[in-house]
């Protein structure tokens, strides 16, 4: 297998991820935009420890998971306190505080 | 106690004004006699001190250093606690703690709105203790920390104790002379990087001009030229002077133009010439045509005012302006020139600044339309402010002629490797220069003092001169007419320690 | 190799396309499950890779656990079931040209960097090697992932709850 | 001494499980930490409802228990490096170490009446926010990229969640959002750089990767890019022009203590990651960070300072006035690569201007929390005629502008000063360059602190009302410990210069 | 008391001192501490004179033969017969000057001095000055009983006599200033006496700030000296260092035209004159003492002291017949004198003719009569002191205060014999007419221009004292004859009392005698003997008693009484001149007789002297010089106006705050990125993260 089949494919993702990110209003569907990117960002690091012959891209690569998790937790959290106040999780009406 | 003295008297001079502001502090607001009390019992401590230093200073030789203390201080930049005192820094030194005393003397019964006098006597104080270090210094890194020192308690003297527009005066002033002092401790930088690895000046006086390439001379130079020329003020860079002048209190407009002004000048004649001689020959012909431009400039700027203060304080761009010319001839006569001309301003045009301060306080207006008649109804107020009017126009006998004539003299034949015929020209327009002085500044006295009071204030009652306006006055008063006659007194001190500078100048100049 | 080749062309292109499905669907549930889709991808890719025991973790957390959450999080906020026509926002041209600029740029310098390199897939079951590693080398992240997970549960419960 | 991390994975690899033999006095400070956290965790359970100062307390001396093993090992004194190079308590790290905790002490005293007073959770603030402190502690020794990340996952998760402490506000919502979003996806982005330096080199051992590149020679595209990402994520960090924008609005919107938190510790943390990944793993690919750092710090000043002459909020203000700073902060990082003892000056500048800066900055946000205590108010108009009625607060305040404008003889002068010694000491033209425009910044930056300085001494009391301000002691302490600081370091700076001196990483 | 001369100018400062804080407590308010100050230093002066006189001779005034041998040898044209004739030339011995110094202070390694240079010069002007001060004193008690400010008015005399003692003794330029400032500043003070109406004080103003424009080149002038001498102020040296010829002789030209700037401003020389006759403002004691003593004579005192500066710098041994400094007296002598015929004012007139006489003595020094202009500078300090006292006898006891002729005089004749009988004196002198003191020194000009060649200025020395003499005539016309107009008839005229009339007389006796000291029709020389330098002597040539010249300059005299009492003769009918006045009929009749001239001519030549010239002279006077010189002054106003509002506060400040405000709108430009959408934000975040790789990924490579 081709190296760079896999990191294209974690490019592809990682972009998609990028423009979901950029372009979804709704919260939880922006965290689930970073999950690409950070889905992208481990299937990297597999790859490449594959490349590299070494098991350290998976950990990095369970690290990553790991902490992805709790950061979604958070991220939910912090979505849905909004949604507690705002009634909306409509990411383009907060710019209460600018300038 | 004499050795005590020996090796902290020195330091006694710095600190001794900064601990006497922290016991200010612990006073309460409400014991105002007390807090005044304090305030003029340390400026008269430190006086003393600096009197003892008078009397001690071995005259013979004014070139070296005096009182040394060289002690350890931020090592990781291997600046050092170097202070000392030679001829030139003697005669400022002592000028500054003479008039911290006159400006706690003179304010004790009116402190300007908003009163407070705690905060005000202890920000004297303060700014007295950035004044002795900064003239005391003898490490790039110490003087630009006392240098800089007194920018904060000025910026709040001229900000809360204003006249109208003291924010913006006291803004401009804080923003001008930081903009200065940031190339200048480039300029510092940059010297302890290619020059050795110290920021001790006697060092560098030794042997920056021999590890630096002309090139970078140049434009080590240029920065600290920045730095200092903005506190001079030279022209183009005075436009701060008139406003911070104009809204400080009387108090903040003496010390500043009879000391803060000299920071700028100091800086040139202690660091700048003797550091970067090479730099200097390059550069004096463009501070000379600075320093001329400041002269017809801040004459016609006086010519063009209404308020007193405003007028006087541009007076400042123009004998700065001398001393600056002194200083550009390079030549051991026109920095001895430019020493006196610091001094002789500083008395000359704080005493203006007083009587100025006085009149606007009498009147309520310092709007020379409106005034007139001073001799009329405080006879001894205007005969002094004609007496310091005719000092500053540089009148033979009075101090501030020493200030002008030698500058011109010394330009006719300005150091080896000048041009001689832009100098002798610098001379021609300097003399003009005298000539705008009398005119702005007779007829400044022509329409404050002369002719019948003004309507609006003919049925007032104008007092005169009073109990701490005479005390801190005269000692001025007699300085400028005893300095003016026996010159000698100064140049004494001065010239051992110039002619250094000068050696050090003429060595490149061949 | 030709059969992991071709498995890794099919699973690639079902996974962009769920990528692309999620970032573009109106429906939010259908979004969550393209999601899903993606990351059970990743996770047949991780076997393709031989690396079993992060597959594993793979789809554990993120089918097991991350996707739960998402679909709580939809319920939660009352998203719609259904179809909803203004999930995006007015960048999407802007968000398009970054991406695709982005995406050309990292090809540009993959390609560069390594060319045709071939992965040479290793005997499989390295899990005892990942333990050893986690708990002698990678001891510090290991534990300090710990005290995270602790923070973040604290965290989330502190400021999700209503009080 | 290090050895290559593959060959020893090898070694582990093959055969069974040897339990590593661990120094516990080198991790002594994460040891009480984490336990210090549990206490506090546990002792929010037990503690009733209107006791829960006594939560804070014990967080306060757990912190400063920690800081004894850092003073045992800054004694004992050789370098201890573990894990094959992942994770070492040198100088470096210790002094890093005893400021993260010595300024999470600082903000928990901050925040003791702040957060009793809003009714907020206080238990479990104090409990995030150690373990913010515990990612940073670790991120100070922290040699590895696996590690880094961790660290910074562990101080920023917390962060996140404190920056929405306030949960009705919906300010202070909409301040956690921009802060968890950005920061995610800045560490998203910084982890795909990682995971291609990682594919490069094969390693994540910093060690290993700066000799891996400096045998390379040149920088490949490849690396330059993955490089820029890995920056990126701790330019975030450290809001860093352009990755600066969720600093104004999360200050403004978060609890006031928190946002000081933000803009020293998780900035100090941001900065010494960056020390640790370019002067220990990509020493020899300055010629990317250095130029990068340059434009950075160039931005970050002029943009920050610009913009904060615009703000009428105390605290926005602030947070251009840290953007600014972080500018500051840069300049030796683009400098660094002009010479050896460029390199050696510039890691000390960037230590010695942290250290400063966060006692002046904290020092500054604690008197804003005081006077907000009476004026409820975050508008710099606010302040006016704070002299009149609090003129010990009006004086210290004053202190803290001034020396974060650099004027001396207040602490900030000192870190400048190195700052520029920095850059001349390269003395290359784009260093001088750089440092005129640091010398330029400085002068505008003046502008807006003075004008801070201006509403206190100058301006009448907008509302009249002159009630003086009472400071509960924590806030006093708060606010003596930096203003001893900030004054002492201006005076005497061999104080915290000799800390500085310790702090080089890079040996050449 | 030659070597103890110090104590001369220290008198008066003293008494300045003395006067200022304890004359307010004595009866005289401090008049008699002046008085009696003088008095010391006029007995000093007497004795040093005596002295002076009684000095041997001992040194050769062969600066300038040795210098013109040096010159010679240098320019390789050395010839041992020109040397040989110089040294076997019988030379008469000189008394050497008394040089007393003391090291005033060091600066730059240079000792500069002060001291005490005595020698004829400053002798003759210490009596002079002395004299005059003393007498001015005196009358100023009596003038100024009654003033408000008595004390200041005293104090302030006593300092001007000390800066005219000290001018006159310096030994070196730099103390020359002092002296020459120090009278600019009483000047100031003494002319503005009465400054509550604006009138005085701009006078006073005016007299300062144009004798100030003058400094400039006394500043640039003693610079350049000092430069060129070689770092020294020594009078001396720059004199003997000047004739020798080794001095860059373009600078010595531009210094001495500097210098001859200074003179011009302070000596009231055309066309710096105009403030003179404003200064009239001033009490008229002190007028009298500017005029006749100190001030204004202090220019002519500048060129004769530094005189080896003028000579080699203008060529004056060698000029055909023109130097600069020749003709800005000859211009001064015609303009001023011109303009004295049109004055109401008895000052004015008197003023303008000071400013003629000045022009007299410049023109002197000119055309090489060194000695004819000190000598001038004598005779015509006794008779000018004279005549302005005279003329404030006139107002203290005659006008009631006025000084204007044609309202407020006329027929004071009878009232005020002794006033009138010292004036005529005066008038008689200061004409030329034989044996009055002015005769002597105006013949020894006329005499000295004819002998070096100027002969131009011959005929403008005769012509001034025919218009010296005409207009004088008139002045005591309109005085003293006619009918008692105005003031004069309104408030009882009477004699003025002893302190006025004393001095009156014994100025009036000095101007009647003080010419026999250098009359060498009788052969006597003693003037320039005693008073001339060895250096002046040296390169200036007397030429003795021409006959022919003193009677061209007594002719002119006449003709001038003729012309003007003809004039008023017959403009005033049957009671006119001829039947009261017999010198002016004497006049009259003798122009007629001896040229027959009609009535066209008298109206002619008088009338349009007169009328059409004069009054378009004092026209131009008024407006065009004297409007230049207000003009110059609101130039500088205007000038400074504009530099202040458009350059300082527009350009120059408005630079400054247009930064600081570009730098706000700047942070107002940029704070518009802060939209508060997180997603923008985010979208930056990746823009710049492509800008910074395409960027960096071209840099690396």
């Amino acid at each position: 297998m081709v190296l760079n089949w896999f990191l294209f494919l974690a490019a592809v993702l990682f972009c998609t991820g990028v423009y979901g990110v950029l372009a979804r209003k709704n919260g939880v569907l922006v965290l689930m935009s970073v999950e690409l990117i950070l889905n992208a960002v481990n299937l990297n690091l597999v790859a490449f420890g594959a490349f590299n012959q070494t098991v350290t891209g998976q950990i990095f690569a369970l690290f990553v998971i790991a902490i992805a998790a709790a950061e979604v937790g958070v991220g939910l959290a912090i979505v849905l306190l909004i949604y507690r106040n705002r009634q909306s999780v409509d990411l383009t009406g907060i710019d209460a505080l600018k300038g | 106690m004499n050795d005590i003295l020996v090796h902290w008297g020195l330091s006694l001079a710095i600190f001794l004004p900064i601990a006497g502001a922290a016991l200010l502090l612990l006073i309460p607001k409400e014991n105002e006699l007390f807090i005044k009390q304090v305030a003029l019992a340390t400026t008269i401590v430190t006086a003393a001190v600096g009197v003892w230093l008078l009397v001690k200073f071995d005259y013979k030789h004014t070139g070296r250093l005096q009182f040394p203390v060289n002690k350890s201080w931020i090592e990781i930049i291997n600046s050092r606690y170097h202070i000392g005192i030679d001829g030139l820094s003697l005669p400022l030194l002592a000028l500054s703690m003479f008039i911290c005393i006159l400006c706690v003397i003179y304010s004790w019964d009116h402190f300007p709105e908003p009163h407070n006098p705690k905060a005000f006597l202890a920000l004297i104080l303060l700014l007295e203790t950035g004044m002795n270090g900064t003239f005391i210094a003898q490490d790039l890194i110490l003087f630009f920390v006392f240098f800089e020192l007194v920018l904060l308690p000025m910026y709040f003297m001229i900000g809360v104790w204003g006249g109208v527009n003291r924010q913006y005066a006291s803004i401009k002033f804080f923003l001008f002379t930081l903009f200065g002092s940031a190339l200048m401790i480039l300029g510092f930088l940059a010297l302890y990087f290619r020059a050795g690895h110290t920021f001790d000046i006697p060092t560098l006086i030794d042997n920056a001009s021999r590890m630096l390439p002309h090139n970078s001379e140049v434009w080590i130079f240029a920065a600290l030229f920045m730095g200092f020329a903005i506190k001079v003020p030279m022209f183009p860079f005075h436009t701060w002077l008139p406003d911070a002048h104009t809204e400080a209190p009387t108090v903040g407009s003496v010390i500043l133009a009879a000391i803060l002004l000299k920071l700028g000048t100091y800086g040139f004649v202690r660091i700048a010439l003797p550091i970067l001689p090479d730099a200097a020959h390059t550069w004096a012909p463009w501070i000379g045509l600075l320093a001329v431009i400041g002269i017809i400039y801040g004459a016609l700027g006086c010519l063009a005012q209404r308020d007193l203060k405003r007028l006087i304080a541009f007076s400042s761009v123009a004998h700065m302006g001398f001393v600056m010319l002194g200083i550009a001839t390079l030549t051991s006569f026109g920095i001895n020139a430019a020493i006196f001309g610091m001094v002789a301003h500083g008395l000359i045009t704080g005493m203006l600044f007083f009587t100025a301060g006085s009149i606007g306080e009498r009147y309520g207006t310092r709007e020379m339309s409106r005034l007139g008649g001073l001799l009329i109804q405080a006879p001894k107020l205007g005969w002094i402010l004609g007496f310091c009017c005719m000092a500053s126009l540089g009148l033979p006998g009075l101090a501030g002629f020493w200030g002008e004539f030698p500058a011109i003299l010394s330009a006719f034949n300005p150091a080896n490797g000048l041009s001689v015929t832009t100098f002798r020209v610098y001379m021609v327009v300097a003399s003009i220069g005298t000539v705008l002085a009398a005119g702005y500044l007779l007829w400044m006295f022509q329409r404050v003092a002369f002719g019948e009071p003004k309507e609006e204030f003919a049925h007032e009652h104008i007092h005169d001169v009073h109990g701490p306006e005479w005390l801190a006055w005269t000692p001025m008063l007699v300085l400028i007419l005893v300095l003016g006659v026996f010159p000698g007194l100064m140049f004494k001190i001065t010239d051992g320690a110039v002619s250094n500078i000068a050696h050090a100048l003429a060595v490149v100049g061949r | 190799m030709l059969g992991q080749n071709i498995a890794f062309g099919v699973i690639a292109l079902i996974m962009m396309m769920a990528a692309v499905q999620v970032v573009t669907s109106t429906n939010v549930v259908r979004a969550a499950l393209s999601l899903v889709i993606v990351l059970a991808g990743v996770a047949a890719q991780y076997i393709l890779l031989a690396a079993e025991f992060t597959a594993v973790v793979q789809v554990m957390v993120y089918i097991g656990a991350v996707v739960v959450l998402f679909l709580f999080g939809i319920m939660l906020t009352r998203a719609r079931i259904g179809h909803e026509s203004d999930l995006d926002n007015s960048n999407k041209i802007p968000a398009f040209i970054v991406s695709f600029t982005l995406f050309v740029l990292l090809i540009a310098l993959l390609r560069d960097a390594f060319g045709r390199q071939k992965i040479h897939v290793a005997a499989p079951s390295n899990t005892a090697q990942i333990g050893t590693a986690i708990f002698s080398t990678y001891l510090v992240p290991f534990e300090v992932a710990s005290v995270l997970l602790l923070a973040a549960l604290v965290g989330a419960i502190v400021l999700a709850r209503r009080d | 001494m290090l050895r290559f991390a593959a060959a020893s994975l090898a070694a582990a690899g093959s055969g069974a499980f040897h339990q590593p033999v661990i120094d516990y006095h080198a991790f002594a400070p994460e040891i009480v930490l984490t336990g210090v956290l549990m206490i506090v965790l546990v002792a929010d359970l037990i503690v009733p409802e209107d006791r829960k100062v006594w939560v804070t307390n014990i967080a306060g001396i757990g912190v400063l228990a920690s800081l004894i093993p850092i003073i045992t090992l800054a004694v004992s004194g050789h370098d201890r490096s573990m894990f094959g190079g992942a994770y070492v308590v040198d100088h470096f790290s210790l002094v890093f170490k005893g400021l993260f905790i010595a300024t999470g002490y600082v903000v928990l005293l901050m925040s003791t009446n702040y957060v009793a007073d809003g009714d907020y959770y206080e238990g479990e603030y104090s409990f995030l926010l150690l373990a913010s402190i515990l990612g940073m502690v670790v991120m100070a020794s922290s040699r590895d990229l696996i590690t880094i990340f961790v660290a910074l996952e562990m101080l920023s998760l917390p962060a996140y969640m404190l920056a929405g402490w306030r949960k009705r506000d919906p300010k202070s919502n909409e301040a956690a959002l921009k802060y968890y979003l950005l920061g995610v996806l800045s560490s998203a982005v910084m982890l795909y750089g990682m995971s291609l330096i990682f594919g490069t080199t094969g390693t994540t051992v910093l060690a290993d990767i700066g000799s891996y590149l400096s045998q390379q020679g040149g920088t490949p595209p490849l690396v330059t890019v993955a490089l820029l990402m890995i920056v990126l994520g701790f330019a975030f960090k450290v809001s860093a022009v352009p990755f600066h924008f969720w600093a104004p609005d999360t200050y403004e919107g978060a609890p006031t203590p928190v946002a000081a938190f933000l803009s020293v510790a998780s900035k100090t943390a941001g900065f010494v990651a960056l020390i640790e990944i370019l002067y220990v793993g990509f020493l020899s690919n300055n010629n990317v960070w250095g130029p990068l750092c340059w434009v950075l710090a160039a931005l970050s000043m002029t943009v920050g300072n610009l913009i904060a002459l615009r703000q009428t909020n105390i605290v926005r203000m602030l947070a251009y006035s840290s953007i600014a700073q972080a500018g500051y902060i840069l300049v030796p990082f683009a400098v660094a690569g002009a010479n050896s003892h460029a390199l050696v000056t510039a890691q000390k500048a960037s230590a010695l201007y942290l250290l400063v800066y966060t006692a002046m900055n904290l020092g500054a946000f604690a008197v804003v929390i005081a006077v907000a205590r009476k004026t409820r108010s975050g508008e710099i108009s606010s302040y006016g005629g704070l002299f009149s009625y609090a003129p010990g607060l009006t004086l210290l305040m004053s202190a803290f502008m001034f020396s974060l404008a650099g004027i001396p003889p207040l602490g900030g002068w000192f870190a400048k000063l190195f700052m520029f010694s920095a850059a001349l000491d390269a003395g290359t033209r784009p260093a001088i360059v750089l440092a005129v425009i640091a010398g330029v910044n400085s002068v505008i930056a003046l502008f807006y602190y003075a004008s801070v300085a201006r509403e206190m001494w100058m301006s009448p009391v907008p509302d009249g009302d002159v009630t003086p301000i009472r400071v509960p002691p924590a806030l006093a302490t708060a606010l003596g410990i930096t203003v001893l600081l900030t004054v002492a370091v201006g005076v005497y700076p061999t104080l915290f210069a000799r800390m500085a001196d310790v702090t080089v990483l890079a040996r050449l | 008391m030659l070597d103890h001369a110090w104590i001369i100018p220290l008198i008066p400062v003293v008494s300045f001192f003395l006067i200022l804080f304890f004359g307010k407590r004595f009866p005289s308010k401090g008049a008699s501490i002046g008085c009696v100050a003088l008095g010391i230093c006029f007995a000093l002066s007497l004795v040093l004179g005596a002295q002076w006189i009684g000095r041997d001779k001992t040194i050769e005034p062969l600066h300038h033969a040795t210098a013109q041998q040096v010159r010679a040898a240098e320019s390789g044209r050395a010839s041992s017969a020109q040397g040989g004739e110089a040294g076997g030339e019988k030379v008469e011995m000189k008394r050497a000057p008394v040089v007393h110094e003391t090291t005033w202070f060091q600066t730059g390694g240079i000792k500069i001095k002060a001291g005490v240079l005595i020698d004829g010069l400053s002798v003759a002007l210490l009596v002079v000055v002395s004299t005059i001060s003393l007498l001015v004193h005196i009358f100023s008690t009596e003038y100024l009983r009654d003033d408000r400010r008595k004390t200041h008015y005293f104090a302030a005399l006593s300092l001007f006599t000390s800066g005219m003692f000290i001018l006159v003794t310096s030994s070196n330029t730099l103390q020359m200033i002092f002296g020459w400032e120090l009278m600019g500043l009483c000047s100031f003070m003494l002319i503005g006496h009465w400054w509550e109406d604006k009138n005085n004080s701009n006078a006073a103003l005016k007299a300062f700030f144009t004798t100030r424009t003058g400094d400039i080149g006394l500043l640039v002038g003693i610079s350049m000296l000092f430069g060129l001498a070689h770092n020294t102020f020594d009078i001396g040296r720059i004199n003997s260092l000047a004739m020798s010829g080794r001095l860059d002789q373009g600078l010595l030209t531009v210094a001495a035209a500097a210098l001859l700037l200074a003179v011009i401003g302070k000596s009231a020389q055309f066309p710096l004159h105009t403030w003179l006759p404003d200064a009239m403002a001033g009490p008229t004691p002190v007028s009298a003492l500017i005029h006749a003593a100190t001030m204004v004579v202090a220019g002519v005192f500048l060129i004769s002291r530094l005189y080896g500066v003028f000579w080699q710098g203008f060529h004056i041994g060698t000029a055909n017949g023109f130097t600069p400094v020749a003709i800005v007296g000859g211009v001064t002598i015609i303009i001023a004198a011109a303009l004295a015929f049109v004055q109401s004012d008895i000052k004015k007139v008197l003023a303008y003719s000071t400013v003629s006489q000045l022009g007299y003595m410049v023109m002197a020094l000119g055309v090489g009569g060194w000695t004819a202009a000190v000598f001038h500078l004598f005779t015509h300090a006794f008779f000018k002191a004279c005549l302005f006292l005279g003329a404030g006898s006139v107002a203290h006891s005659g006008s009631h205060h006025s000084f204007d002729m044609k309202e407020d005089m006329g027929g004071l004749k009878k009232h005020m014999p002794i006033t009138y009988a010292t004036f005529v004196i005066a008038s008689l002198a200061l004409a030329g007419i034989i044996p009055f003191a002015g005769f002597w020194s105006k013949d020894e000009i006329l005499v000295s221009a004819h002998a070096n060649g100027y002969n131009t200025f011959l005929w403008v020395g005769l012509v001034g004292a025919l218009m010296t003499a005409a207009y004088m005539t008139r002045c005591i016309y309109l005085t003293f004859h006619g009918e008692a107009r105005g003031a004069a008839a309104h408030h009882h005229p009477h004699e003025s009392p002893l302190p006025i009339t004393g001095p009156l007389v014994f100025l009036a006796v000095l101007s009647v005698v003080a010419g026999f000291v250098q009359a060498p029709m009788l052969h006597i020389e003693a003037f320039a003997n005693i008073v001339e330098p060895a250096y002046v002597s040296s390169v200036v040539n007397h030429s003795g008693f021409n006959g022919g010249l003193a009677l061209a300059g007594l002719i002119a005299a006449f003709a001038g009484i003729g012309i003007a009492g003809g004039y008023y003769f017959r403009n005033l009918g049957p009671r006119g001149l001829t039947s009261r006045n017999g010198a002016a009929r004497a006049g009259y009749t003798f122009l007629v007789n001896k040229y027959y001239l009609d009535d066209i001519y008298t109206d002619g030549v008088v009338g349009s002297i007169k009328g059409p010239i004069a009054r378009a002279a004092y026209w131009i006077n008024q407006n065009v010089i004297d409007g230049v010189l207000n003009g110059a002054a609101a130039l500088a106003i205007m000038l400074g106006r504009f530099t202040y509002d458009i350059v300082d506060q527009r350009i120059v400040d408005g630079a400054v705050n247009g930064l600081g405000l570009s730098a706000e709108a700047g942070g107002g430009a940029l704070r518009t990125v802060q939209t508060g959408k997180v997603q923008q934000y985010a979208a930056i975040l990746f823009g710049a993260l492509i800008v910074f790789a395409v960027a960096l990924w071209r840099f690396a490579k």
